[in-house]
C-alpha cells in the first residue's frame, strides 16, 4: 500500500489521481445512465463514461506523469481520439434513435421503451 | 507550489464537480450545460497531461459538436422547454450506492498499482511542451515517428501504426452519419 | 442460676421459648393481644440472649476468630446409650442461632393479623423456636435428632391449622416429606452409632471433643466397642479411622450413611427432586410461618450437611461431590425456571427459595482440594463460606420476601400476580422496601444475596467448569423472574385486582419488621466481613480438615499401591502435612 | 505530595460524595412517606441542589486529583509505550479500602487502582454528570408538582395523576454517579463486577423512572436482564481468572499474565476464555451485537438519563473495562472484539437511518459509536478507542441533552412531527449542530483542524488502516471498510436527524406553535458541552496536555508491541504507534473525510434539498426498510428463540409432575398411530408424487421469476451491469488473493 | 516564450525588490502571474476596443452605403465617441430578467459567449518569427481557435433557451443549425493552408508565407484562391453576420436570441460578436493573407529582423502586428460592407448555401489543392515561382519535433 497523497499542492500528481477523476466521471456517467429517464440524459451519461475512460487513456499515455518506458505513449492519445470519434458517431445514432422513438412514442422517457420486456 | 498539481486540482475539481452536477440536475438543458463545462475541464486535463491535440479535439467535437447536437435534440424532443422526468428516489439511491461502490473500487484500485503512483522523475519534465499533432497525424497514416528508436524493427516500421483503424473508423463514421440521417428523417405519425 | 456458665446460658436460650409457651398455657383465653405481646417478649428475650454471646456476655462471650467449638458442655442424658445433653457453639452455629431468634422475633411481629386460636398459635410458635435453636446448638447426634423432630410437629400444626384453603394437604405433605428425611437420618444415625468406637482416640482428643474425664477413663478401659453419639467424636472418627469403612452392598457404611444423611437433609433444603413439599407448604402457611420456614427451616438441611454429613463421612462426600454439586445446580436451574412460570406470588418466592438454596448445596460440595490442586482448600473454603453466607443471606431476604407478600395478601387477600400492578403508587414506602428486599434475593451487589452467590459461583470453576457455567447462567433467570415479578406487582399504572380500597400504606409495625431485614441485607451486602469474621474460621477449619483427610487418604492409597517407593510427590505431601501439623491446633 | 495517600483520598471522596447525596436524598425523601404524605416542593428542590452540589464537588475533587497527578507525572516525561519491548506498567497507585473476604490466599476487597485513565474518566464522568444534573433542574421541573401522565391511562380511562418524583430522580442520579465512579476507581475485577451490577440497577431505576408506563418498565426489565446475560459471560471470565490466578486485583493480574502458565500465569485456552468472558460483560453493558437490543428501549427513561447513563458513561463502561483489562486479551480475543464492534457499528448505523424517534436514532448512534470503540480496541488501537470514548461522551451527551430540549419543547419524540424548529430554538439547534458535526468527525484532514470526533474517529480509522495493512487477507480488510462505510452512515443519519428536526418546514403546526427555547439551566449545560464537544480533542495551548497524551501515559504494558495470534498465526495486531505514520494517516484521514462527506451529502440531498424523496426510497426498498425499521427483527428473533422457549421451559419445569403422571401406554399408542399416518402421507403422497409435481412447478416458477429480471427498463440493466462488474471485481480479487497469490 | 516573459518579469521584480533587500528567483510565481494578467489584459483591450471601433465603423459604413451620414455628433467630427456613449448608456440601463426564465443560464449565457470569443485570441499570434506575439503558443493553434469559437454558439443557445421566449428559442435553434452546419466547410477550408504548411501551428503557418505577397496562400494556386472566399463566407456565417444573421432576424424574431436581454449583458453579446468577427478575420488573414508578412516585406527590407538583434526584431514584429491588424480590419470592413449590401437569407437558403454549395466546393478545392501541392511541392504563386529558401527550410523534416523527448522547435 503505497499511498503518497501527502500534500496535493506541493507534490506532483500521478496517473492514479487522474484515474480518480476519471473514475468520478465514469461513476457519474453510470449513475446518470441509471437514473435519468430522459433518453438524452442517458446519452449524457454515456458521454461522461467515455470521457472518464479517455482521461485514463490520456493519463496513462502522458510522459509527464510516469517514468521512462512506463507510459502508454502516443497510443493512449490515439485511442482517446478513436474514442472521441466513436462517441460522436454514437451520439449521432443515439440522437437519431431518440428522435425516432419520440416520433413513435411521443416522449423521450426510456421507461416507456419496454416493449421487449420479458 | 507545484503548478501542474495546482492546475490538475483545478481542472479535475471542475470536471468532477460538473459531472456530479450533471447527475444532480433535473433539467435537461442544465445537464447539458454542466456536461459541457465538465468536458471542457476534461480537455483542460488533457492539455495538462500533454495531449494538446486530443484536448483540442475534445473541445471541438464534444464541446462544440456533440453538445450542439444534444441541445438540438432537446429542442426537438421535449414537449415543453421545462419538462423534467423524475426518477423514483429508490432507484436513484440504488444507483448512488452501486455507483459509490464502483467509484470506491476504481479509486482503490488506482491507488494500489505501484506504476501509477506519482513520480518525481517523469519521463518528460512537465514544463517542456510536447508536440503531438504531427506524430498523431503520422500515426494515423501508419508511421510511428515516436517509435523510431524502438529496437523491434516491426514496430519501428509501422506495425504499430493506426492506418487501418483510421480507415475503419472513417467508414464507420460515414455509415453512422448516413444511418443517423435515415433514422432521424421526418415521418408523419400514423395517427 | 448462673448465667455465666455455658450450660445454663445455652439451655436458657434454647428452652426459654418453651418455658414461655408453658406460661402461655395459663394465660387467659380472651387476651389475644396480651398473648401475642407475651410471645413477642419471649422471642425478643431469646434474641437478646443470642446476641449476648456475640456482644461478649461474660463467660459465654464468643471468641471471634476462634475456629473450634466454644462453650461446649456435656451432661449425661441416657447413659445406657451414651446419649448426652451436649451443646456448644462455633462460627457455624452462632450466626444461625442469631438468625433464628431474629427471624422468630420478626415473624412473631408479623403474626399480629393472626386471630384464630391465638394461644395455641403462640404456644406452637414458641415450641418451634425452641426446636430450631436446639438443632443449631446440639452437639449430640441424638439430641440433634430430637430437636429436629420437636421442630416438626409445631410446624405441621402451624401450617395445618392456620394455613390457607389447602392447608391439610400441604401440612401432610410437609410432614411426610420431612418425616421421610428424618427416618433416613435415623437409619444413618444408628449405622454410625453402631460402627463407632471411641477407643482408638487418645485421651487428649477425647477431651477435646467434650467427653468428660470419667468417661475417658471408662472408654480407655473398655474392651468392647464404645459407641458414641458425640458429633465431634464422630467427626474425628470419620476423618481419622476406618471404623465406617465396613462394606454393605459394595459400598462402605460411610457411603451409605452419607447418602442417607444427604437425602434426609436435602429434603429440608430442599433440593430437586425432593422439593415439592415446599411450594405447597409456603403457599398454605400463614405469613409468619412462611418467614420461619424459608428463613430458618431450610437452613437446617444445609447446617446438617455442613455439621454432620461432610465431616463424618468425608470419603463418601468426596465420592459423591459431583452428585451433590449437580444436584445443587439442578435445583438452582429448576427452581429458577419453575419460578418463572408461577402466577401465585408466594409460590414464586417458594421456588426462588429452592433456586437459592441450590447455591448452598453447590457451595458445600465444591470439593476442589484434590491432588490436582495440591490440596489447596482455598476455593472450597470460599465455596463453603459462600454457602453458609448464602444461608444467612437467604434467611434474611426470603423472610423479607415472604413478609412483603404477606403484607399484600393481608390487604387484598389474593396472590395472583396477574391481578396486581401499580402498588408503588398506592404504597410507595412498602414497595420501596419490597424492591430492596427482592433485589437482595436477586443477588444485587451491595445487598446480602450477592456475596454468597458470588462466592459459590467463583469457587465452582475450580471444581467443575460445566457446573460453574450453568450456575453462572442462573443469574440471568433469577433476574428474569424477580424483575418480572416486581414489574407485575409493584410497577405499572393501576391496581386492577380486587380490594383496591384496602391498599393502605405500610403501618409502623410492618415497617419495623421490614426495615431491619433490609438494613441487615444492606449491611451484609456492603460489609460481608461482619458475618464472615464470625463464621469463616470455623467453616475454614472444617474445610481444612477435610482437605487434610483427603491428602492423608490419597497418601495411604498411594502407599498401598507401591509401598517402599517414595515418590517426589509423596515426599512433598509429607512436608506439606508436617507443616499443617505444626500449626497450632485449637 | 504523597500520591499514594492523596489520590485515593481525593478520588475516594469524589466517589463517595454522590453516595452521601443518595443517602440524604433517599432517606430524606422517604421520611415524609412514613407520615403518609409526599415530599414538599421545597424539599424536592433542595434534593436537586444537594445532588448537583455533590456531583459538582466530585468534579472539583477530580480536577484537583488531575492537577496533582499532572504535577507529579508530567506528560511526555514517561512514555511507557515509547520503548517497545519494555513491559513495565504505566504509573499507577493501587490498594484496598477494605477487605470483603479472604480465604487462605484468596482475597476479595473494595479497593482502588488509579492511573491516568482513572483520573481522566473521573473528570469526564463527574463533569458530564454535573451538566446533566443541572440540566435536569429544568428538564424534570414538571416533577416538582403533581404530574398528569398523558401516556398512561388508569382503570377509569382518565390520564394518570400522580405525585411528582423530582427528588427520586436525583436520588437515582446520585446513586448512578457513585456506581459509575465505583466502576472507574475499582481496584479489582470483583469490585468492577459489583459496581457493574450497580450501574445496571441504577439504569434499571432510571429507565423505569416512569414506573406507571408499561413500556418503561418493560424496557427497564429488558435492560437489566439483557445485561445479566452479558454478566453471565463476565462471571465466567472472572471465574477463569480467579481460579487460575487466585486474585482479581489489577495490579496482581497484569504481572502474572506475562508469566507462562507453569509459573502461575494462564494457559492460552484459559486466557481466551477469560478474555471472551470479560468481553461478554462488555457486550451487554456497551450494548454490542448481539446484546444491543436493550439500549434503544432504554430511551423510555427521561432524556437526561439517556444523556448520562445510556450514552456517555454507563454504556461506555464496557469499553472502559476492555481498555482496563487490555493485557488480558490475546489477539484472538481482540479479533472477536473487533468483529463484534464492526458488526455492531454497521448494524446500528443502518437501523438508525430508519428510526423516527429522535432518541432512538441517538441510541442507535450510540451503539454504533460504541462499536467503533470496541473495534478500535480490538484492532490494537487502545488510545484511539478510549479517546473516542471520551470525545463521544461529550458530544453524545450534548446530542441527547439537545434532543431533550427539543422533546421538552414539542412534547414528542417523533421526528415526523418536528421540522423547522431552528427558528424557535436557535441555541438548541446550533449546539446540536455542533454535536452532529462532532459525531461525524467533521474536520479538514490536510490541516488537522476539526471537531473532537474528527480526531478520535480518525485515530480509529488509522488503526483500522494499519491493521488492514498488517493483515493482508481480504477478510480482515472488512474491518477497515465496515467502519469507513459506518462513517458515511453516521453522517447520513445524524444529519437526517438534524434536518428533520430543525430544518425545513414545520410538519406539525400545532406543536411548532407551542415550541419554545428551553430555560437557562438547560441551555447552559448545552453550551458548555458544545464547547467541549468542539475542543476536547485539541491539545491544550502551549502544552502537551491533551486527552490523547493523557491516555498515552495510561497505555497498559504490552499494548505498544505488534503481536501475533497463537492460534491464528496469520493474525497480527499492529502496534498503535505504527498508525501515526503519514502513509497511513493521510489516506485514512481522507477516506474518512470523504465517507463522512458522502453521507452528509446524501442526507442533505434527501432531507434538505429534497432531491431524493425519502418516501419513495422507502417504497422501493420496502423489504430492506421493514428489516431496518424492525431493527433487524432482533426483538422478534430473541422473543422466539430465547424468551418464548425459556417460558415454555419454565412451564415445562413447573408442570413436570403432571407430565410424569401421564399414562405412558396411551402415549405410545398415540405415537405409533401418528407415525403410521405420517408415513402414509409423507412417503407416498408427498415424497413420491409430490417430488414430481414440485419439480415441474419449480421449473415453471423459476422461469417466471427469472422473467422478472427482464424488466425492460434500460436503467435497471445499467445497474445490473455495474453490480455485475463489482461482483466480478470481488470474485477476481478474491481469486487473486487466494488462488494466485497463495 | 511565456516562460521567457515570466523570467524577464521576475528579473525586473528581482531588481525592484533588491532595493528592499529581497530577491525573487528566476522562476517565481509572480512573474508567471503578471505575464498571464498582462496577456489577458492586452487581449481584453483588443477585443473591447476593436468592438468599439467596429461598431462605430459599422454605423458609419452603413450610413454611407445607405446614403446617410451615420453618427456625427458625439466626440467631435465623426461621432467617433458614439459607441462609448452607447456603452455608457447600456451600463446604466436596468437589467431585466423575464419571468419564467432559467435565471442561472440566462445570466451566464452572455459571459459564456464572450469568454469563448476572447478564448480564441489566446492562441492567435500577432507576429511570428523567433519571438512570436502570442499569449499561448500552441502547436494545434488553428484547431484550438476553431474549437473555442465553436463554444460561442453555446451562449446563443443558452440565451435562447433560458429566456423563456419563443422568439429567442427560434433564434437559438436556427443558430445551432447554422453554426453546426457551417463548421464543416469552415474546417475543410482551414485544412488547406494547414496542409500546405504541414503544421497547425499558427505562427508556423504565418511564417511560411513570409516574403512578398506571392507567397500568400491566397495566391498559392487557383484552388486556394477559391477556398479563401469559401472560408470568408463560412466565417461570416459562423459569426452570425448578415446575410446569415438568422438568429437575430429582427424582421421575424424581434431580436432573436437576445430579445430578452438588455443593458450590460446585451452588450456582452455584441462584444462577443465583434470579437468573433475580428478573430475569424485574423485567422483568415493568417491562413491566407500572409499574416504579419505584408504584400511587401517592408520589415525585412528595412532589416527589422531578429538576426540583427532583438530591438530590430521586436520592431519588425510590431510592424508585422500592424500589418496583420490592418488585414483583419480590412476583412471586417468587407463583412460590414456585405451586411449592408446583401439581403438576409432564409434559413433554408442558409443551409442550402452551406451544404449544397460551400461544402462540396470546399471539398473539391481541398482535393485540388492537395493534388497541386503534391505535384508542385515547392512552388508558390500558382506554381509560377519557386518557394523562397526560408520557407522550405521551415518545412525540413529535420525540424519535425521529436515527440516526447523534450525537444522544442
Amino acid at each position: 500500500m503505497n499511498f503518497l497523497l501527502a500534500n496535493l499542492l506541493s507534490e506532483p500528481v500521478g496517473v492514479a489521481h487522474y484515474m480518480v477523476v476519471g473514475a468520478v466521471l465514469f461513476t457519474c456517467g453510470i449513475v446518470c445512465m441509471a437514473t435519468k429517464r430522459n433518453a438524452l440524459g442517458v446519452l449524457m451519461g454515456v458521454e461522461l463514461v467515455l470521457n472518464g475512460a479517455n482521461i485514463n487513456l490520456i493519463a496513462m499515455g502522458s510522459p509527464y506523469l510516469q517514468g521512462e518506458n512506463a507510459t502508454l505513449g502516443l497510443d493512449g492519445q490515439l485511442m482517446a481520439l478513436f474514442v472521441i470519434v466513436l462517441a460522436a458517431a454514437e451520439a449521432a445514432v443515439l440522437l437519431a434513435i431518440t428522435l425516432n422513438f419520440y416520433n413513435s412514442a411521443g416522449s423521450v422517457d426510456i421507461d416507456q421503451a419496454d416493449q421487449l420486456r420479458g | 507550489m507545484h503548478w501542474p498539481s495546482f492546475f490538475f486540482l483545478l481542472f479535475g475539481g471542475f470536471a468532477c464537480l460538473f459531472a456530479v452536477a450533471v447527475v444532480l440536475a433535473s433539467n435537461i438543458v442544465r445537464m447539458a450545460f454542466y456536461l459541457v463545462l465538465s468536458l471542457a475541464a476534461t480537455s483542460g486535463l488533457f492539455f495538462l497531461a500533454g495531449a494538446d491535440f486530443v484536448g483540442a479535439m475534445q473541445l471541438m467535437i464534444y464541446v462544440g459538436g456533440t453538445m450542439v447536437l444534444l441541445v438540438f435534440g432537446v429542442m426537438l424532443t421535449s414537449q415543453s422547454p421545462f419538462v423534467s422526468m423524475r426518477t423514483s428516489s429508490g432507484q436513484m439511491l440504488t444507483a448512488l450506492v452501486l455507483g459509490g461502490t464502483l467509484l470506491f473500487v476504481l479509486s482503490f484500485t488506482a491507488f494500489h498499482v505501484p506504476a501509477w503512483q506519482p513520480t518525481h522523475r517523469p519521463a518528460v519534465d512537465p514544463n517542456t511542451p510536447l508536440l503531438t499533432a504531427t506524430p498523431i497525424g503520422m500515426a494515423l497514416e501508419g508511421y510511428r515517428v515516436d517509435q523510431l528508436d524502438q529496437p523491434d524493427p516491426r514496430i519501428r516500421q509501422g506495425m504499430s501504426g493506426y492506418l487501418f483503424p483510421f480507415i475503419i473508423i472513417s467508414v464507420h463514421l460515414l455509415v453512422v452519419l448516413v444511418g443517423a440521417a435515415y433514422l432521424a428523417r421526418a415521418k408523419r405519425r400514423s395517427t | 442460676m448462673n448465667l455465666h456458665s455455658p450450660a445454663t446460658y445455652l439451655s436458657l436460650l434454647t428452652f426459654l421459648p418453651a418455658a414461655a409457651a408453658v406460661v402461655v398455657c395459663f394465660l387467659p383465653k380472651d387476651q389475644d393481644e396480651f398473648v401475642k405481646k407475651w410471645t413477642l417478649g419471649a422471642t425478643v428475650v431469646a434474641f437478646l440472649l443470642s446476641l449476648g454471646m456475640l456482644v461478649g456476655w461474660p463467660g459465654i462471650a464468643f471468641q471471634i476468630g476462634e475456629p473450634g467449638m466454644q462453650h461446649v458442655f456435656s451432661v449425661d442424658w441416657i447413659p445406657s446409650f451414651q446419649v448426652h445433653y451436649m451443646m456448644g457453639i462455633d462460627g457455624i452455629s452462632l450466626p444461625l442461632v442469631v438468625l433464628t431468634t431474629l427471624i422468630s422475633m420478626l415473624a412473631m411481629g408479623a403474626s399480629w393479623p393472626i386471630t384464630k386460636h391465638v394461644k395455641a398459635y403462640c404456644m406452637l410458635f414458641l415450641l418451634l423456636e425452641t426446636g430450631m435453636i436446639g438443632v443449631f446448638l446440639a452437639l449430640d447426634f441424638f439430641l440433634f435428632y430430637v430437636f429436629w423432630e420437636v421442630m416438626l410437629l409445631p410446624m405441621y400444626f402451624l401450617i395445618g391449622v392456620w394455613g390457607g384453603p389447602r392447608r391439610e394437604y400441604a401440612a401432610i405433605k410437609f410432614f411426610l416429606f420431612t418425616l421421610f428425611g428424618s427416618v433416613l437420618m435415623l437409619i444413618a444415625l444408628l449405622m454410625l452409632y453402631y460402627s463407632s468406637d471411641l477407643r482408638p482416640l487418645d485421651a487428649g482428643l477425647l477431651a477435646e471433643v467434650g467427653i468428660s474425664q470419667t468417661d475417658i477413663e471408662a472408654i480407655q478401659a473398655a474392651d468392647t466397642p464404645q459407641h458414641t453419639f458425640n458429633l465431634l467424636a464422630l467427626q474425628e472418627l470419620g476423618q481419622t479411622t476406618d471404623q465406617f469403612k465396613n462394606r454393605l452392598a459394595g459400598k462402605t457404611y460411610e457411603w451409605w450413611a452419607f447418602l442417607l444423611l444427604f437425602v434426609g437433609f436435602v429434603i429440608k433444603v430442599p433440593s430437586v427432586p425432593l422439593h415439592t413439599w415446599l411450594p405447597d407448604a409456603h403457599v398454605e402457611a400463614p405469613t409468619p410461618i412462611s418467614m420461619i420456614l424459608a428463613g430458618i427451616l431450610l437452613k437446617m438441611g444445609g447446617y446438617g450437611l455442613l455439621r454432620i454429613a461432610y465431616p463424618i463421612c468425608p470419603e463418601a462426600a468426596y465420592d459423591l461431590a459431583m452428585f451433590v454439586c449437580t444436584l445443587g445446580v439442578v435445583s438452582m436451574v429448576y427452581g429458577a425456571f419453575a419460578a418463572l412460570a408461577q402466577t401465585d406470588f408466594k409460590r414464586l418466592v417458594a421456588y426462588s427459595s429452592i433456586s437459592h438454596m441450590g447455591y448452598v448445596v453447590l457451595g458445600l460440595g465444591v470439593w476442589s482440594a484434590t491432588a490436582g490442586t495440591d490440596y489447596n482448600p482455598d476455593y472450597w473454603k470460599m465455596g463453603m463460606n459462600g454457602a453458609l453466607f448464602q444461608m444467612i443471606a437467604h434467611g434474611i431476604s426470603s423472610a423479607g420476601m415472604f413478609f412483603m407478600v404477606g403484607l399484600l395478601y393481608d390487604r387484598v387477600h389474593h396472590r395472583d400476580l396477574n391481578q396486581f400492578g401499580g402498588i408503588f403508587g398506592k404504597m410507595p414506602l412498602s414497595s420501596g422496601l419490597a424492591i430492596g428486599i427482592f433485589f437482595a434475593g436477586l443477588g444485587l451487589p451491595g445487598l446480602c444475596g450477592f456475596i454468597g452467590e458470588f462466592f459459590v459461583v467463583l469457587a465452582t470453576w475450580k471444581f467443575s467448569i460445566p457446573l460453574a457455567v450453568v450456575s453462572a447462567a442462573v443469574v440471568i433467570l433469577t433476574a428474569g423472574y424477580i424483575l418480572w415479578t416486581l414489574q407485575r406487582v409493584y410497577l405499572g399504572a393501576d391496581y386492577t385486582g380486587p380490594h383496591a380500597e384496602a391498599l393502605t400504606p405500610i403501618t409502623k409495625r410492618e415497617l419495623s419488621i421490614a426495615a431491619p431485614l433490609l438494613a441487615l441485607a444492606l449491611l451484609f451486602g456492603v460489609y460481608p466481613r461482619a458475618l464472615l469474621d464470625t463464621m469463616e474460621p470455623s467453616v475454614s477449619q472444617t474445610v481444612e480438615r477435610l482437605a487434610e483427610w483427603k491428602e492423608r487418604d490419597d497418601q495411604a492409597k498411594e502407599t498401598r499401591q507401591d509401598s517402599g517407593k517414595t515418590t517426589r510427590q509423596a515426599r512433598r505431601l509429607t512436608n506439606h502435612h508436617q507443616q499443617q501439623l505444626t500449626t497450632p491446633s485449637p | 505530595m504523597d500520591l499514594q495517600t492523596w489520590l485515593p483520598l481525593l478520588l475516594g471522596l469524589a466517589w463517595l460524595l454522590p453516595l452521601a447525596s443518595f443517602a440524604i436524598v433517599s432517606i430524606g425523601g422517604s421520611l415524609p412517606q412514613i407520615q403518609g404524605h409526599h415530599a414538599s416542593y421545597r424539599s424536592q428542590k433542595i434534593a436537586g441542589v444537594v445532588a448537583s452540589a455533590a456531583c459538582g464537588a466530585s468534579f472539583l475533587l477530580s480536577l484537583l486529583a488531575m492537577a496533582i497527578w499532572l504535577t507529579n507525572h508530567p506528560l511526555g516525561a514517561e512514555h511507557p509505550g515509547g520503548h517497545p519491548g519494555t513491559a513495565h506498567a504505566p504509573p499507577h497507585y493501587s490498594g484496598d479500602f477494605y477487605s470483603l473476604a479472604s480465604f487462605g490466599d484468596l482475597h476479595l476487597a473494595i479497593g482502588y487502582y488509579i492511573d491516568t485513565l482513572t483520573v481522566t474518566m473521573f473528570c469526564m464522568v463527574t463533569l458530564i454528570a454535573t451538566c446533566v444534573h443541572v440540566y435536569s433542574w429544568g428538564y424534570m421541573h414538571e416533577e416538582l408538582a403533581d404530574v398528569v401522565d398523558n401516556e398512561v391511562a388508569t382503570r377509569d380511562g382518565k390520564a394518570l395523576h400522580r405525585p411528582g418524583r423530582y427528588h427520586r430522580f436525583f436520588q437515582y442520579l446520585s446513586l448512578f454517579t457513585f456506581s459509575m465512579l465505583g466502576v472507574v476507581i475499582a481496584g479489582n475485577l470483583a469490585m468492577v463486577f459489583v459496581f457493574w451490577e450497580l450501574v445496571g440497577i441504577c439504569s434499571y431505576f432510571l429507565i423505569g423512572f416512569y414506573i406507571e408506563r408499561p413500556s418503561a418498565t418493560n424496557a427497564a426489565n429488558k435492560a437489566f436482564i439483557v445485561n445479566r446475560v452479558g454478566d453471565f459471560g463476565m462471571l465466567i471470565g472472572l471465574m477463569t481468572l480467579w481460579s487460575s490466578l487466585g486474585t482479581l486485583h489489577f495490579d496482581q493480574i497484569f504481572p502474572q499474565l506475562a508469566e507462562p502458565a507453569s509459573a502461575g500465569g494462564l494457559s492460552y485456552p484459559l486466557l481466551v476464555v477469560a478474555g471472551i468472558g470479560l468481553f461478554c460483560g462488555c457486550i451487554g453493558k456497551s450494548a454490542q451485537f448481539p446484546l444491543h437490543t436493550w439500549l434503544p428501549d432504554a430511551m423510555e427513561g427521561p432524556t437526561p438519563v439517556s444523556a448520562l447513563v445510556h450514552s456517555a458513561t454507563m454504556v461506555a463502561a464496557g469499553v472502559y473495562l476492555v481498555g482496563r483489562c487490555y493485557p488480558i486479551f490475546v489477539p484472538e480475543v481482540l479479533l472477536v472484539i473487533a468483529v463484534v464492534g464492526a458488526i455492531t457499528l454497521a448494524m446500528a448505523a443502518t437501523i438508525a437511518i430508519t428510526a423516527v424517534d429522535i432518541k432512538r436514532v441517538l441510541a442507535y448512534s450510540t451503539i454504533s459509536q460504541l462499536g467503533y470503540m470496541m473495534l478500535s480496541l480490538g484492532l490494537g488501537g487502545w488510545v484511539a478507542g478510549l479517546f473516542h470514548l471520551i470525545t463521544h461522551a461529550f458530544f453524545k451527551s450534548l446530542l441527547f441533552l439537545c434532543s431533550g430540549s427539543v422533546i421538552h419543547a414539542v412534547h414528542t419524540n417523533d421526528l415526523r412531527e418536528m421540522g423547522g424548529l431552528r427558528k424557535k430554538m436557535p441555541w438548541t439547534a446550533y449546539t446540536m449542530l455542533v454535536g452532529c458535526l462532532a459525531i461525524i468527525g467533521a474536520g479538514v484532514p490536510a490541516w488537522g483542524i476539526g471537531f473532537s470526533g474528527f480526531f478520535s474517529k480518525d485515530a480509529i480509522l488509522e488503526q483500522a488502516w494499519s491493521f488492514a495493512g498488517a493483515n493482508p487477507a481480504p477478510v480482515y480488510g472488512l474491518l477497515l471498510w465496515v467502519p469507513v462505510a459506518g462513517a458515511m452512515l453516521t453522517a447520513l443519519y445524524m444529519f437526517r436527524l438534524w434536518y428533520l428536526t430543525f430544518a425545513g418546514e414545520p410538519r406539525n403546526a400545532d406543536r411548532y406553535a407551542h415550541a419554545h427555547e428551553s430555560p437557562l439551566s438547560m441551555i447552559a449545560p448545552l453550551v458548555l458541552l458544545a464547547t467541549l464537544a468542539v475542543s476536547i480533542g485539541w491539545v491544550w495551548p502551549f502544552s502537551e496536555l491533551s486527552v490523547t497524551s493523557l491516555l498515552e501515559q495510561a497505555r497498559p504494558a504490552g499494548t505498544q508491541e505488534t503481536v501475533q495470534g497463537e492460534w491464528l498465526s496469520s493474525l497480527t495486531i499492529p502496534d498503535e504507534h505504527l498508525s501515526h505514520a503519514p502513509e497511513i494517516q493521510v489516506p485514512a484521514g481522507w477516506t474518512t473525510f470523504s465517507a463522512a462527506m458522502g453521507g452528509l451529502l446524501l442526507a442533505t440531498m434527501t432531507y434538505l434539498w429534497k432531491w431524493l424523496r425519502a418516501e419513495e426510497i422507502r417504497q422501493s426498498f420496502r423489504p430492506i426498510h421493514s428489516f431496518l425499521w424492525n431493527q433487524w427483527w432482533f426483538d422478534e428473533l430473541y422473543d422466539w428463540t430465547l424468551v418464548k422457549p425459556t417460558l415454555w421451559l419454565s412451564r415445562f419445569f413447573a408442570s413436570i409432575d403432571h407430565w410424569l403422571i401421564d399414562p405412558l401406554v396411551h402415549g405410545i399408542t398415540h405415537v405409533s398411530r401418528l407415525v403410521a399416518r405420517l408415513l402414509d402421507s409423507l412417503l407416498d403422497r408427498r415424497a413420491i408424487d409430490g417430488s414430481l409435481h414440485t419439480l415441474a412447478d419449480q421449473t415453471w416458477n423459476t422461469g417466471l421469476s427469472l422473467r422478472q429480471l427482464q424488466s425492460g427498463s434500460l436503467r435497471q440493466y445499467v445497474l445490473f451491469l455495474v453490480a455485475g462488474t463489482l461482483g466480478l471485481f470481488a470474485v477476481a480479487s478474491l481469486y487473486w488473493k487466494f488462488a494466485v497469490a497463495g | 516564450m511565456d516562460r521567457d516573459v515570466a523570467n524577464s518579469l521576475n528579473f525586473l521584480l528581482d531588481k525592484l525588490t533588491g532595493l528592499l533587500g529581497r530577491s525573487v528567483p528566476e522562476d517565481h510565481v509572480a512573474g508567471h502571474l503578471i505575464a498571464a494578467f498582462l496577456y489577458v489584459g492586452l487581449l481584453l483591450h483588443l477585443v473591447a476596443v476593436s468592438a468599439l471601433v467596429f461598431i462605430w465603423m459599422e454605423r458609419k459604413i452603413a450610413g454611407r452605403i445607405q446614403d446617410r451620414l451615420g453618427p456625427t455628433r458625439v466626440g467631435g467630427k465623426f461621432g467617433w465617441l458614439q459607441t462609448l456613449a452607447d456603452g455608457l448608456k447600456l451600463l446604466t440601463k436596468e437589467d431585466l430578467t423575464p419571468t419564467g426564465a432559467d435565471l442561472f443560464l440566462f445570466r451566464i449565457a452572455p459571459y459564456v459567449g464572450f469568454c469563448a470569443s476572447l478564448g480564441a485570441f489566446i492562441a492567435i499570434p500577432f507576429a511570428g518569427q523567433d519571438f512570436p506575439f502570442v499569449a499561448q503558443h500552441l502547436n494545434v493553434g488553428v484547431f484550438f481557435v476553431l474549437a473555442v469559437m465553436g463554444i460561442e454558439v453555446f451562449s446563443v443557445i443558452l440565451a435562447g433557451y433560458a429566456s423563456a421566449s419563443k422568439w429567442s428559442l427560434f433564434g437559438a435553434m436556427r443558430e445551432a443549425a447554422q453554426v453546426v452546419s457551417y463548421e464543416v466547410p469552415l474546417g475543410l477550408c482551414v485544412v488547406v493552408p494547414v496542409m500546405l504548411a504541414g503544421s497547425m501551428d499558427l505562427v508556423h503557418l504565418g511564417d511560411k508565407q513570409q516574403g512578398w505577397f506571392t507567397n500568400w496562400y491566397l495566391l498559392h494556386d487557383p484552388f486556394t484562391f477559391v477556398i479563401f472566399w469559401v472560408y470568408f463566407t463560412c466565417a461570416t456565417a459562423s459569426v452570425n453576420r448578415a446575410p446569415f444573421d438568422l438568429a437575430e432576424a429582427e424582421s421575424e424574431l424581434v431580436a432573436g436570441f437576445h430579445t430578452e436581454y438588455s443593458g450590460l449583458r446585451w452588450s456582452f453579446f455584441f462584444m462577443a460578436e465583434y470579437g468573433s468577427m475580428l478573430a475569424v478575420s485574423l485567422l483568415g488573414a493568417i491562413l491566407f493573407l500572409g499574416g504579419w508578412h505584408g504584400p511587401v516585406p517592408v520589415a525585412s527590407l528595412l532589416g527589422l529582423a531578429w538576426e540583427n538583434g532583438p530591438v530590430w526584431g521586436y520592431l519588425g514584429n510590431l510592424l508585422g502586428m500592424v500589418n496583420l491588424l490592418a488585414k483583419a480590419v480590412l476583412l471586417v470592413t468587407v463583412m460590414i460592407w456585405v451586411r449592408w449590401t446583401l439581403p438576409r437569407l432564409r434559413i433554408d437558403q442558409v443551409l442550402t448555401t452551406c451544404l449544397k454549395y460551400c461544402t462540396p466546393i470546399a471539398a473539391a478545392m481541398f482535393l485540388g489543392a492537395a493534388t497541386w501541392h503534391m505535384a508542385m511541392p515547392d512552388r508558390v504563386f500558382a506554381g509560377l515561382l519557386q518557394a523562397p529558401e526560408a520557407n522550405r527550410l521551415l518545412a525540413e523534416p529535420s525540424a519535425t519535433p521529436r515527440l516526447q523527448k523534450g525537444g522544442n522547435l
